[in-house]
């Protein structure tokens, strides 16, 4: 395994990204480990955040909610004030994997992995979340409708460390859905997962396990019904899908169950926007 | 070589270990708990479970030097007379039993946040552990057998 | 007193050692310790079929902790041709020697301080390959020119396949056949018929336990401990692999945390054994879950059948064509062939059959004996056959089946009869349990309801031989001597239960010991759901040996003869007098802590097939007969399948422990929905490329059957202890079938390959569209 | 594994043609590609060295030709390619076609062709585990970078060039026409109709792509380095 590096400031977290060769953040582990023992990373540095203080914190606020990066995905279901501002993110980290895993993985960690199949990217991408990125350059805000670039790409510089999410409070009265379908186990990954939001005016989607990367689509609402906009649904999403076939399915299948996790969250999303 | 102190059953162990080295191989080797066990070295099948100040853990995918300081309690830590314990066997929920603390940790730390969790509730929390013999039936019945008992105390 | 009862046959007494089991208590083979040994890891091909050239291993060897790197060249330098083993084959050196024939075969074998650096110093070795060309399926074997081995090797045991011997240019090691009348006459005579190609991929067993071996040199004997079903079995071949007489090997046990077939005959062991002998050092080898996926599988199996009826609806013919992919290395694969090829054509009244069975090397790692034995892949043909006709004639294929089930006395296509096997008794139980009569809501949406049943019949393994030896100790406890392995389905408790029957004792009071085969005597294997039976048959004989014995000792003490006297509860009764176990044998000894000894033997017996017809008049020592009735719904958007009921029924004689009985039929449901549904183990031309628990699908919690409802009938064995017969296998031969006849009831659509993934029911959706 | 795929380049055949004669465009063109012999009139060898995002991969590699077809709309040319890298424990064995073939649509001024590749790869050992979505999703990554520096070793215009790497957007069509999951036809060696020329200009060219698939295998190493 690479060197462990234990800073215990941000600033010397960054100062180390920045002079290490080969460094990588380390930060709840999961998909790191995994790699290690397959074989395949060939990271020389660690650097890992759990002795930095203050990337543990949820900030709530009527706007929304700061999450710093070593939160983990069971806090993310389980804080009462994150279930109440974003309740489509709570749900899409209610998703991931199992309780064990969402334990450690982190909030930081899991976006920067920037996996196709991951569900919180998702809810993320719906809801208009901002990453911020440090490096000893500064902090940028990367939004993350622009954050994931490629097949486990993101817009991540080798330096930079994800230092906090921003997502913005849900709309009131808007109606939400996250929707998976798995197409082995019912525990396995994800096959297409849909996480659709509703307000008055517009309906966005986030798409994962469809295409390379997360993607999000949107499109006006006003004056459809239901059906009208499950229709405008399949539409809009439909040049999004771009499926890679595996032992879970072919392109043609994945495009369909793609669509039927669509319309499911749209129909639930759209009644509850209707009777919220 | 990193010194570090781990709680293990409330037993206090000063341990050396490498950054690289895992929490289930301290705790197997070291501690002496080895009803922590390996199954599939990814994190999916939960035999290796421990609690980590109540918190489940893989701790096949969790550094050893992270968990300095850190409570941790096992299958071997938890009393006979338990009540999730005493459901497990009361139940049968065993059969050849390798994954089942796994299970018994993952069911302790689910009655501790919900103390009266619905079959879904059961379900959910279960799903990440792995019992090849197929005693899930008598897991779960005895997960909610050991919260009705709980209650009646 | 009940609760006496409770501990003997037909009581439901919990296991031994639950409470240890729960809080693993119960130490494995992994948990001891090796001290100063060498861990061992291995360096693996990375080519499918190739001739091994140079083997580097400087680079390994100068690694600080590293003790040795050894090759198949060099173990076949001090080994020579006793480096092949295998149980129907001498065809697998324990290290690959000139050839490699999967992709994953041990080629080196590093010897370390410790595990890290063992495993790092074996990615350092390379090696130089000659590649030969592949052959990665059935269909390559069995009409391509490439072969896996350059001639067959059949072991030296059995001698039904002695005329194998040498046979050159050919994959199939092993061809079974069945002729009983004229099949392809009476197909074309007859008035309906359907086919099928039917498809039950490679599976793999995945217990949570992984394999261990630990071997070491003691004065001149080699000892192991290790994760084995078949302890006996691996002291043979250990005493063959290095030429040591038996008293100079030794295979001690621990309880296994699960096996289901993956931990038997030559695993690690050989290996173990091999590098323990010639080094001299203790070493311990442990399989990492990837590594374990590459020891056994279960075979992949194509089926080319069908089943024809007159216009009365009578069956008059079953033909099947059976090709069992057994990879790289036969291992049990030719057994499995003859086994489960002869009841093909089902469990069912059928005048003609003819049957082709074949078991076919391909380059791919090696299958082996998996819960059912073949048989789920062969009941994956004749279930789904079955209901096609009985759709086809416009039956009901619950009726039609109960119709053609084999009764009491009928012989079956393969010439033996039946007893103790009753299909019937099985598929009403499940057919009441789903309610089959009784109206379904289909559905008109999205979501469809269908129910399903399937039948399944296996013939136990045979002939085996099981002994038992008792200690009866003089404070009323006993200790009995078996070498039965207990692997989660019970076995310890209900032995226990058997002789606390017959010697009217508190059967946890006996103590089972662990095999170790310096001291408990010799069992064929622990495996095919053979022990209640056969092992149960010994342990009843051993302690009505004991009984007699104490009966002896109270005759004589009592001065009447044995026939006046009676053990009880209460001790020994007779000639007016009662005397407690505990002061007869003080009497007897003068000594306390004294120990009777009694042993005895079963040993079943079987006719061989005849060669030209396949047939036996006792092919097997009993029959399992097994159903199951599935009620599902089917989301005709996504594919998915949820199974809302699920009864599975299981004749097993006489359950000695009826909640160990259901648990092993629930248990065994649970894993045959997993093959139902998902669970397969995917080959990219060799390459194994789902081969973690991330992807390699398993039933966790969420897949259970909304209901799941085990049903144990009885129909005692004549030769049974108490009329016992095992069940590990009973519950899981129907499943797979039961729901994709359900499937079929719900959507129309007949899917002859598993399993039914989503994707595999949206596909032939839109194909019947 | 079977990939196949094919992509226009904004070239003529006859223009596209000289420039697989030339093992220094090939060198340039292949991702990765470091060297690149011509043993003798089957056999090639060559070097794949990737460094992206720190990770440095090494395979040696060897290509033989099996046979050259001339068709009625282009040539065709089939060959096995193997490699090898010890650090990762992992061989690669690829038997490929290769097509080349004018533009029948799109372009109206008629200088393009179509390149059109059917690869049947076996990916062995601890690479091979990783299963396939990563490699086919990285092929057409690869696909493209090699379609776009052979577009502009052909010449063509640099706005051209650029406008593949649109057109190849997800979802987007266009120039890179993705065939995946297509089973490779048949190819009967024609004997009698082998042009050696030609057969080394194909068979660099079949090279080119099978090289190519190769790199995907460095390039997914790099998908880890980012995993987090």
């Amino acid at each position: 395994m690479p060197f462990l590096h234990r800073p215990t400031t941000l600033a010397e977290a960054v100062d180390l990204l920045s002079i290490l060769d080969n460094a990588m953040v380390y930060g709840g582990g999961t998909a790191i480990q995994i790699l290690v023992k397959q074989g395949i990373l060939h990271a020389d540095n660690f650097v890992d955040l759990a002795l930095v203080p203050g990337l543990r914190d949820i900030e709530a606020g009527p706007q929304g909610v700061r999450v710093g990066p070593m939160v983990s995905l069971r806090r993310m279901e389980t804080d009462e004030r994150v279930r109440a501002t974003v309740p489509l993110a709570a749900a899409a980290y209610h998703h991931v994997a199992n309780p064990r895993v969402r334990n450690t993985a982190s909030v930081g960690g899991n976006i920067a992995h920037g996996d196709y199949r991951l569900d919180p990217p998702t809810a993320l991408l719906v809801l208009g979340a901002t990453v911020e990125a440090t490096s000893v350059r500064g902090t940028r805000e990367i939004p993350v409708r622009e954050f994931f670039t490629g097949f486990q790409q993101t817009a991540l510089e080798p330096d930079e460390l994800v230092s906090a999410i921003r997502i913005p409070a849900q709309p009131a009265g808007s109606g939400h859905r996250f929707e998976k379908n798995s197409s082995l186990g019912e525990n396995d990954w994800p096959c297409a997962s849909a996480a659709v939001l509703v307000t008055g005016h517009e309906v966005h989607i986030g798409l994962g396990a469809v295409a390379p990367t997360p993607r999000h689509v949107t499109f006006d609402a006003r004056g459809l019904d239901d059906q009208q906009a499950v229709d405008a649904a399949l539409e809009a999403a439909e040049p999004a899908l771009d499926p890679i076939p595996d032992v879970r399915g072919g392109v043609a299948y994945k495009r369909a169950l793609a669509r039927v996790t669509i319309e499911d969250a749209v129909r639930a999303a759209w009644k509850e926007h209707r009777n919220g | 070589m990193n010194r570090i102190t781990l709680t293990v059953n409330g037993v206090r162990h000063f341990v050396d270990v490498e950054d690289e080295t895992l929490l289930l191989d301290v705790l197997r080797d070291t501690a002496g708990t080895t009803s922590v066990r390996e199954g599939c070295g990814v994190g999916a099948c939960g035999a290796c479970t421990v609690l980590a100040g109540g918190t489940s853990v893989s701790s096949c995918l969790a550094l050893a030097v992270r968990y300095d300081g850190a409570e941790l309690t096992t299958a071997e830590g938890l009393d006979e007379n338990d009540d999730v314990v005493s459901s497990f066997v009361d139940c049968n929920a065993a059969q050849c039993g390798y994954c089942i603390p796994g299970f018994l940790l993952m069911s302790r730390e689910l009655l501790s946040e919900n103390p009266h969790p619905t079959g879904q509730e059961i379900t959910d929390h279960l799903e990440g552990n792995i019992c090849r013999c197929g005693t899930y039936p008598e897991i779960h019945r005895a997960v909610a057998a050991a919260a009705e008992r709980r209650a009646i105390r | 007193m009940a609760e006496l009862r409770e501990g003997w046959v037909g009581g439901r007494r919990a296991r031994f050692d639950t409470a240890g089991r729960v809080r693993g208590l119960v130490s494995h083979v992994g948990d001891q310790p090796v001290g100063a040994g060498a861990h061992v890891a291995v360096h693996r091909s990375t080519q499918p079929h190739a001739r091994i050239g140079a083997v580097h291993t400087a680079d390994a060897l100068a690694m600080p902790g590293v003790y040795a790197v050894v090759t198949g060249a060099e173990l076949h330098k001090q080994l020579g041709d006793r480096l092949f083993t295998g149980p129907a084959f001498a065809d697998q050196p324990a290290l690959a020697y000139e050839k490699v024939r999967y992709v994953g075969e041990p080629v080196a074998a590093v010897l370390a301080a410790d595990l890290a650096t063992a495993r790092a110093a074996a990615d350092a070795v390379y090696v130089d390959y000659e590649e030969l060309p592949p052959v990665y399926d059935l269909a390559d074997a069995l009409t391509g020119t490439a072969f896996v081995h350059e001639e067959l090797k059949p072991s030296a045991v059995f001698g039904d396949l002695r005329h194998l011997h040498g046979v050159r240019d050919t994959n199939v090691n092993y061809t079974y056949r069945l002729r009983h009348g004229d099949a392809q006459a009476a197909r074309d005579a007859g008035a309906h018929t359907v086919t099928g190609e039917f498809w039950a991929p490679p599976t793999h067993h995945v217990p949570i336990e992984l394999p261990c071996t630990i071997a070491w040199v003691d004065a001149g004997r080699l000892e192991m401990l290790t994760t084995t079903q078949t302890p006996s079995y691996v002291r043979q071949t250990i005493s063959d692999l290095l030429g040591l007489p038996l008293s100079r090997v030794r295979v001690t046990t621990r309880p296994l945390g699960g096996s289901f077939g993956a931990k038997m005959y030559d695993r690690l062991e050989p290996l173990a054994a091999a590098l323990a002998w010639t080094t001299g050092r203790k070493v311990r080898i442990v399989a990492s879950r990837e590594e374990a996926f590459l020891l056994t599988t279960r075979h992949g199996a194509a089926v080319t059948s069908s089943l024809t009826a007159d216009g009365e609806g009578n069956l008059v013919s079953a033909i099947a064509d059976v090709r069992y992919d057994t990879g790289a290395y036969a291992d049990v694969g030719p057994r499995i062939t003859g086994k489960s090829g002869m009841v093909a054509p089902g469990p069912y009244r059928i005048a003609n059959a003819s049957v082709l069975s074949r078991c076919v090397y391909t380059n791919k790692p090696s299958a082996g004996p998996f819960r059912g034995f073949g048989v789920p892949q062969v009941t994956w043909s004749h279930e789904s056959l079955i209901d096609e006709l009985a759709h086809e004639l416009g039956e009901d294929p619950y009726a039609f089946r109960r119709r053609h089930l084999l009764r009491e006395g009928d012989e079956a296509p393969m010439g033996t009869r039946m007893h103790s096997a009753d299909f019937v008794g099985c598929l009403d139980a499940v057919a009441n349990a789903i309610d089959w009569f009784s109206p379904l809501d289909r559905g008109t949406g999205r979501i469809r309801r269908g129910r399903g049943v399937a039948v399944g019949v296996k013939a136990v393994l045979t002939p085996t031989i099981a002994n038992a030896v008792l200690q009866f100790n003089q404070d009323a406890s006993a200790t009995l001597l078996i070498s039965t392995i207990d692997m989660g389905q019970g076995s310890d408790t209900i032995m226990a239960q058997v002789a606390a029957d017959v010697l009217r004792m508190d059967s946890t009071r006996i103590h089972v010991v662990r095999a170790d085969t310096d001291a408990t005597p010799y069992d064929t294997i622990t495996a095919g759901s053979r022990s209640t039976y056969h092992t149960g048959n010994a342990v009843r004989r051993v302690a009505e040996a004991m009984r007699d014995k104490l009966i002896g000792l109270a005759a004589d003490r009592f001065g009447v003869p044995a026939s006046d006297v009676e053990l009880t509860e209460a001790g020994l009764r007779g000639g007016g007098q009662v005397v407690p176990v505990t002061e007869l044998i003080l009497g007897h000894f003068g000594a306390r802590g004294a120990t009777l000894t009694t042993e005895a033997n079963y040993t079943s017996k079987w006719v061989p097939y005849d060669k030209e017809t396949g047939r036996s008049a006792k092919v097997t020592e009993h029959w399992f007969a097994g159903a199951v009735g599935v009620e599902l719904a089917v989301d005709t958007a996504t594919g998915r399948v949820r199974i809302e009921h699920l009864a599975v029924a299981g004749d097993v004689g006489k359950a000695i422990n009826p909640r160990l009985v259901e648990q092993q039929l629930t248990g065994a449901a649970i894993m045959g929905i997993g093959h139902a549904l998902f669970d397969q183990l995917v080959l990219d031309q060799g390459q194994l490329i789902n081969g973690t628990l991330l992807d390699y699908q398993l039933p966790s919690v969420r897949d259970l059957p909304g209901r799941l409802t085990p049903i144990i009938v009885e129909s005692p064995h004549d030769d049974g202890p108490f009329g016992a017969k095992g069940v590990g296998e009973t519950g899981i031969l129907g499943v797979a079938p039961a729901v994709a006849n359900a499937v079929r009831d719900a959507i129309g659509v007949r899917i002859t390959r598993l399993p039914l993934t989503p994707e595999s029911i949206v596909t032939a959706l839109e194909g019947n569209a | 594994m079977k990939l196949a795929s094919e992509f226009s380049v904004p070239a003529a055949p006859e223009k596209v043609f000289p420039l697989f004669f030339d093992p220094e465009t090939m060198r340039g063109c292949i991702p990765g590609c470091e060297r690149l012999v011509r043993e003798d009139e089957q056999t090639y060898r060559g070097t794949l060295v990737n460094e992206i995002a720190h990770v440095r991969f090494s395979a040696g590699f060897a290509a033989v030709i099996s046979s050259v077809t001339d068709q009625p709309d282009g040539k065709a040319v089939a060959a096995v390619l193997s490699g090898e890298d010890r650090r990762l424990g992992s061989s690669i064995k690829i038997d490929a076609r290769l097509t080349v073939r004018p533009d029948g649509e799109g372009d109206s001024s008629g200088d393009s062709s179509v390149v059109g590749y059917e690869m049947d790869m076996a990916l062995w050992g601890k690479l091979g585990r990783l299963g396939e979505p990563i490699i086919r999703r990285r092929s057409r990554e690869v696909e493209l970078e090699f379609a776009k520096a052979l577009a502009a070793a052909c010449g063509a215009p640099l706005d051209r060039v650029e406008a593949m790497d649109s057109a190849a957007k997800p979802a987007g069509g266009g120039t890179l026409r993705r065939l995946a999951g297509a089973r490779p036809a048949a190819t009967a060696p024609a004997a009698g109709q082998r042009d050696p020329v030609v057969e080394l200009a194909v068979a660099t060219q079949r090279l080119a792509v099978v090289a190519t698939a190769v790199s995907l295998v460095s390039l997914l190493v790099a998908v880890f380095r980012r995993g987090r």
